[in-house]
């Protein structure tokens, strides 16, 4: 068992789906001669040659579709978008274009293409560069969309995605790239759509993904000292949505709260919120909470960024409320 | 409106490469079926403007008539395995491209027959089958997939040419720059043929853009371009093959501009009313049609029976695809989740 | 009291901006010459000139930045999307520049523009031109969000939004410009972030906007024949919610079906859903309900279509099983 | 790299009418204060950078260290009402249109008292004031924002010009073509200046653009275009001044190039591994601020003395800015709101 930082495990995932697979590639922004913006591709290019590991211009909705044409092709591109903050430029090719390509064709080209890179509030970056985006793409049918907080799961996920016959937005957080965990020597898969609980509980669920969990761990660590034993459930993968693994979770709690690093107005807490309602409304002892970033976008000075982010106390306080009805 | 290579310095230098392939003679051989490829496209559109007016066919139709030239003539320049993608005026693309005239009523009938069995619709024709990557609703945002099939071909060492349809309106397109930028630094095998046919719309060329030679884009990436008469199947041959030859050759991507004319209104709701007046009339001059005809019977001696023979064929070719389309089942409701993900 | 199209009241709101204010003007593809793809500035070019309603090329990211430009020049721009499918292209436009530009510039620059359009799904047009798009604006912190559904609300709230001092979505419905409905002949403003009950009712509320509010309003007939009298209550306004008239309608009917169109995963619905339950869980006799369009890209075909798209049926069979419980 | 007007085609035609414009000769009394401005804004950054290994600035932090001549003469060339638009390596660019030292430094740190109340950063440098319309921080994503500014002074009668700054890496965006297409179509008062130093991040021209004579951007939409020697900000003025009166006199838009290099990595957490061996040392024999040093000493018969006076005198203005940041207060939480949405 070997321990790895996330880009590690990214990298061991990207590595081996190339020997496995020679119509695997990677194309993106700074991902060859620099090793990555995160250093999640170093040495790659001197292992696979520059055929395979592409450096772009800065033309992410130009290399976003020439990834689908080629997906379209018989290739199986590794799209790194250096954050998905730049994806926004090549949101129509995502949205209009691979989400899209299966069922326009009448299922005649599948588009076998990961989009994968940086997502989430970063530190002082303002508010172009700091923003959690993974429900304007979940929002769309013919996406799947994974958010990954561990090395393991990084790694698991990963090569789970490259396999899939269909458009994967795999989102990493920008300031995990150096996080460790252990992740299994022997090769493995996580399928997509599986949750996974990271802590179990009994008196209330927190669900989250990506950055968050480790907040909400952190917060259940505290609140387990109060006598409230919280379960943390990582959705991993959050189109397909595991709903069974939801709805248990709620079941054996009866309280829940979801924690969204990101905008709430109509973001995937919202989602969940609304189908755990609709689904367990009786098994609830209270309406369902969400945590999530202020309604604003993000400023630069510490002092306020860390007034809009979520923290371990937003979602004590949010359990405890949760816990008191 | 002739043949001209691009006088920018770097495409200058590549100039010698394409000049040395001389496209063949063109025979009766050759011009007859595409001939009748440009008939049999134009009949089957206009029996869907019909099937449209009775409610057979709905939401948008983009007819194609009077650029069937174009796409007959860029796909006599391809091969079986070339790929081609394309907008959303696309029945004649795809026809060109091999499929059958059944598949493409049946679309737009919507019925399970259909080239995308009923899923598509009229601006997403695609077959696999015939390396037609499809039409796109998305003014440019289909360009970058032409580069995509392109950069596949080169990775997988295929040697096939991709072929990218756009219009004088998608010229406009950050899409389509970019697309043309990566195809240029990484010298894919790839000819964007732009059908410049003067509106975008309701919009004549010079209003929507300040340069109205379109190839001239691609000075500003250093690709090699020209423009060329897109009313003669022939000229288009010769053109588009030289470039796909010279794209196929390893030398880089290709901009090409057709300058052709459609004759219906951008969709069937458009009344076209923004036609200078005579326009049209004198645009139906030069009809890609009628100059094949000619050229037939005056340089290849084809006898005028034998073209009354193709009209013949060609209408009854189109009839038996309307009539296939109107008695085709519709979508089996079963399959409505079937193309949201693949396996 | 005249009786006008929606394309009219548009017209007639634009137009009378347009005399009050110099620094108004129609930007857009077909605006002038053409009359608008859907004829709503019929007549505009010659009335105000080719100075202020200005055809634009194909480049949506271009023209909607340059609006924003123009803004902070001191224009007020009106930039029409021939459809809302197209502002993906021009997405990191409205998402990047336009919705924090106020922020960034630490309150300096204020951005006034209206970017407006059809949205929705339409009629055999497949999956790229017929959706709903509105989740994927409102999610941002900064845009105001505004969709209607008759005549006098269109001419109403486009006119507030041509005057806010942000930047406005405003959300049109494809299927509508003909819809008719009665309008005063007085000038009046509608306020953005207010919602109006299009029907008074006590059993069960169903919250909606645009063209579905009409799908509602049919459902809502069937349903008092049945004897349950259903509310429909319009929000006109998405962001900001108006959260006091939903709560209150809450309040008064115990029962909840949320009628959105478009997808539902993270859609406005969903946050309208997770919104309810939070602040009215006890009022509540059961969970609010969610009825959308279904969670596939529209298809061409019209049978296929029928059953993708939200129906009268659908929100009456919502209401019964709310009321119900 | 000297001055080269474009030789395409419709450019050509415009030629006489920026011919005519011959700038001023270059006085002591100019170059005196813009060598001031360089020598400020480069200890500005240089104490930024103190500032940043003490994590008193955080995030990301683009030094603009070896390019100063190109904002100082630039800026020079405008007017106050002319409006600047510029993307994430702003520091200079803001100082430049007039903007203190300790309103930008206050905002590095974060800090009420900066520019932008310390709500945008180092990245989004703004001041209504002086008409800088701000930094953004998408690549290329600004320059639509620039032909705005150009719409808006045409609006409004106002001859007033735009300018906005990017790099050679943003000129393969697809936002970037589309404000040149609309600016030239449009005859916008506008002027786009690449900074071209030769890198986007670690990747160096030639290996992102297939050509790298940025200006021929303008050929594919047919805009007046040049390129020029952005070390010497006699020679920045003076082309940049050129362009800015023809872009004034109504000719429209002029895109221009200016070859400089930036000193330090793309931002503070990037080595620069990638620069070739001795790249650097031999960039800095054209130091922007030596070859000023050296025209006032040798041409203009400036004294040794006074430029060591000024040398004090900038390096106590820079001292006072970052200490009035370090004191300045942090952002009142209670504002938090303030900025998302006008009244
Ligand atoms: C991004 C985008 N903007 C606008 C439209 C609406 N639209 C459809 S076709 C068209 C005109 C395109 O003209 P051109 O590229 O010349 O093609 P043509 O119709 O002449 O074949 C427009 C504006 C669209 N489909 N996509
Ligand atoms: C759309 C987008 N893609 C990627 C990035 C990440 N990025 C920031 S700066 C930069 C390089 C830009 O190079 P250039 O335009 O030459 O400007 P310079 O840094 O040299 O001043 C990149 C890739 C971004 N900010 N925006
Ligand atoms: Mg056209
Ligand atoms: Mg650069």
């Amino acid at each position: 068992m070997a321990v790895l930082q996330i880009r590690e495990a990214l990298r061991r995932a990207m590595t081996e789906e190339m020997h496995r697979d020679e119509n695997v590639f990677l194309m993106g922004e700074e991902v060859a001669n620099y090793d990555g913006a995160y250093k999640v591709s170093k040495g790659m290019l001197a292992e696979f040659g520059a055929k395979r590991i592409i450096d772009t211009p800065i033309a992410e909705n130009g290399f976003c579709g020439l990834g689908i044409g080629a997906a379209m092709g018989g290739l199986r591109p590794i799209i790194e978008l250096m954050t998905w903050n730049f994806s926004l430029v090549a949101y129509d090719q995502i949205i209009n274009t691979a989400a899209k390509g299966y069922q326009m064709s009448g299922g005649q080209y599948n588009i076998p293409i990961v989009f994968r890179g940086a997502n989430g509030t970063a530190e002082n970056l303002g508010s172009q560069h700091s923003q959690a985006l993974e429900s304007i793409y979940a929002h769309f049918p013919g996406l799947k969309v994974v958010s990954v907080s561990t090395p393991r799961d990084a790694y698991g996920l990963l090569k789970s995605a490259i396999r899939d016959n269909n458009p994967v937005c795999f989102m990493e957080s920008e300031m995990m790239y150096g996080f460790q965990g252990e992740v299994e020597d022997e090769e493995f898969l996580i399928p997509l759509g599986k949750a996974e609980i990271k802590r179990d509980g009994t008196d209330v669920v927190l669900i989250s993904w990506n950055k968050a969990i480790h907040t909400c761990l952190a917060a259940a660590d505290v609140l387990a000292k109060e006598g409230i034993s919280a379960m943390v459930l990582d959705l991993r993968t959050i189109r397909p949505l595991d709903e069974q693994a939801i709805f248990d979770a709620v079941a054996k709690c009866g309280r829940c709260v979801v924690v969204q690093e990101g905008y709430p107005f109509a973001g995937v807490g919202a989602e969940i919120s609304a189908r755990v309602h609709e689904a367990c409304f009786d098994a609830l002892d209270g309406p369902v909470l969400r945590v999530t970033n202020r309604d604003i976008p993000q400023p630069y000075a510490t002092n306020l960024e860390q007034l809009v982010n979520i923290s371990p106390e937003h979602i004590i306080e949010a359990a405890r409320a949760a816990v008191s009805r | 409106m002739s043949e001209q290579l691009s006088t920018n310095g770097a495409s200058m230098a590549d100039a010698p490469a394409i000049l040395a392939y001389t496209a063949d003679e063109i025979t009766k051989e050759q011009l007859l079926p595409w001939t009748r490829q440009m008939m049999l496209i134009r009949r089957v559109e206009e029996l869907a403007a019909k099937a449209y007016t009775l409610r057979k066919i709905k939401g948008f139709c983009h007819l194609y008539i009077g650029q069937e030239a174009v796409c007959v003539g860029a796909t006599a320049a391809l091969r079986h395995e070339d790929t081609v993608v394309a907008a959303y005026r696309d029945h004649g693309q795809i026809m060109a491209k091999g499929v059958s005239a059944r598949a493409v009523m049946a679309e737009l009938f919507g019925k399970a027959t259909g080239v995308t069995k009923g899923v598509g619709g009229s601006m997403h024709l695609s077959s696999k089958a015939h390396n037609f990557y499809g039409g796109y609703g998305i003014v440019g945002g289909h360009v970058p997939l032409g580069a995509g099939a392109a950069f596949a071909s080169q990775y997988l060492n295929k040697n096939e040419v991709s072929l990218t349809y756009f219009g004088d309106g998608a010229a406009q397109q950050g899409a389509f720059f970019e697309a043309l930028e990566l195809s240029q630094l990484w010298k894919l095998p790839a000819v964007y043929l732009c059908e410049n046919n003067g509106y975008a719309m309701g919009t004549s060329l010079e209003r929507q853009s300040y340069l109205t030679d379109m190839s001239r884009r691609g000075d500003g990436v250093g690709m090699m371009r020209w423009q060329f008469n897109g009313f003669d199947v022939e000229e288009v041959y010769r053109n588009v093959r030289k470039a796909v030859e010279y794209a196929r050759a390893g030398n880089g991507p290709v901009l090409l501009e057709a300058i052709t004319y459609r004759y219906r209104g951008h969709s069937m709701s458009d009344p076209a009313k923004y036609r200078k007046k005579g326009e049209l009339d004198s645009v139906k001059t030069k009809d890609c049609i009628d100059t094949a005809h000619e050229r037939l019977l005056n340089d290849f001696g084809v006898p005028q029976s034998e073209l009354d023979d193709m009209k013949v064929s060609i209408n009854a070719e189109a009839q038996d695809a309307y009539e296939f389309a109107d008695s085709s089942p519709e979508p089996d409701p079963a399959k409505l989740y079937d193309y949201t993900y693949a396996e």
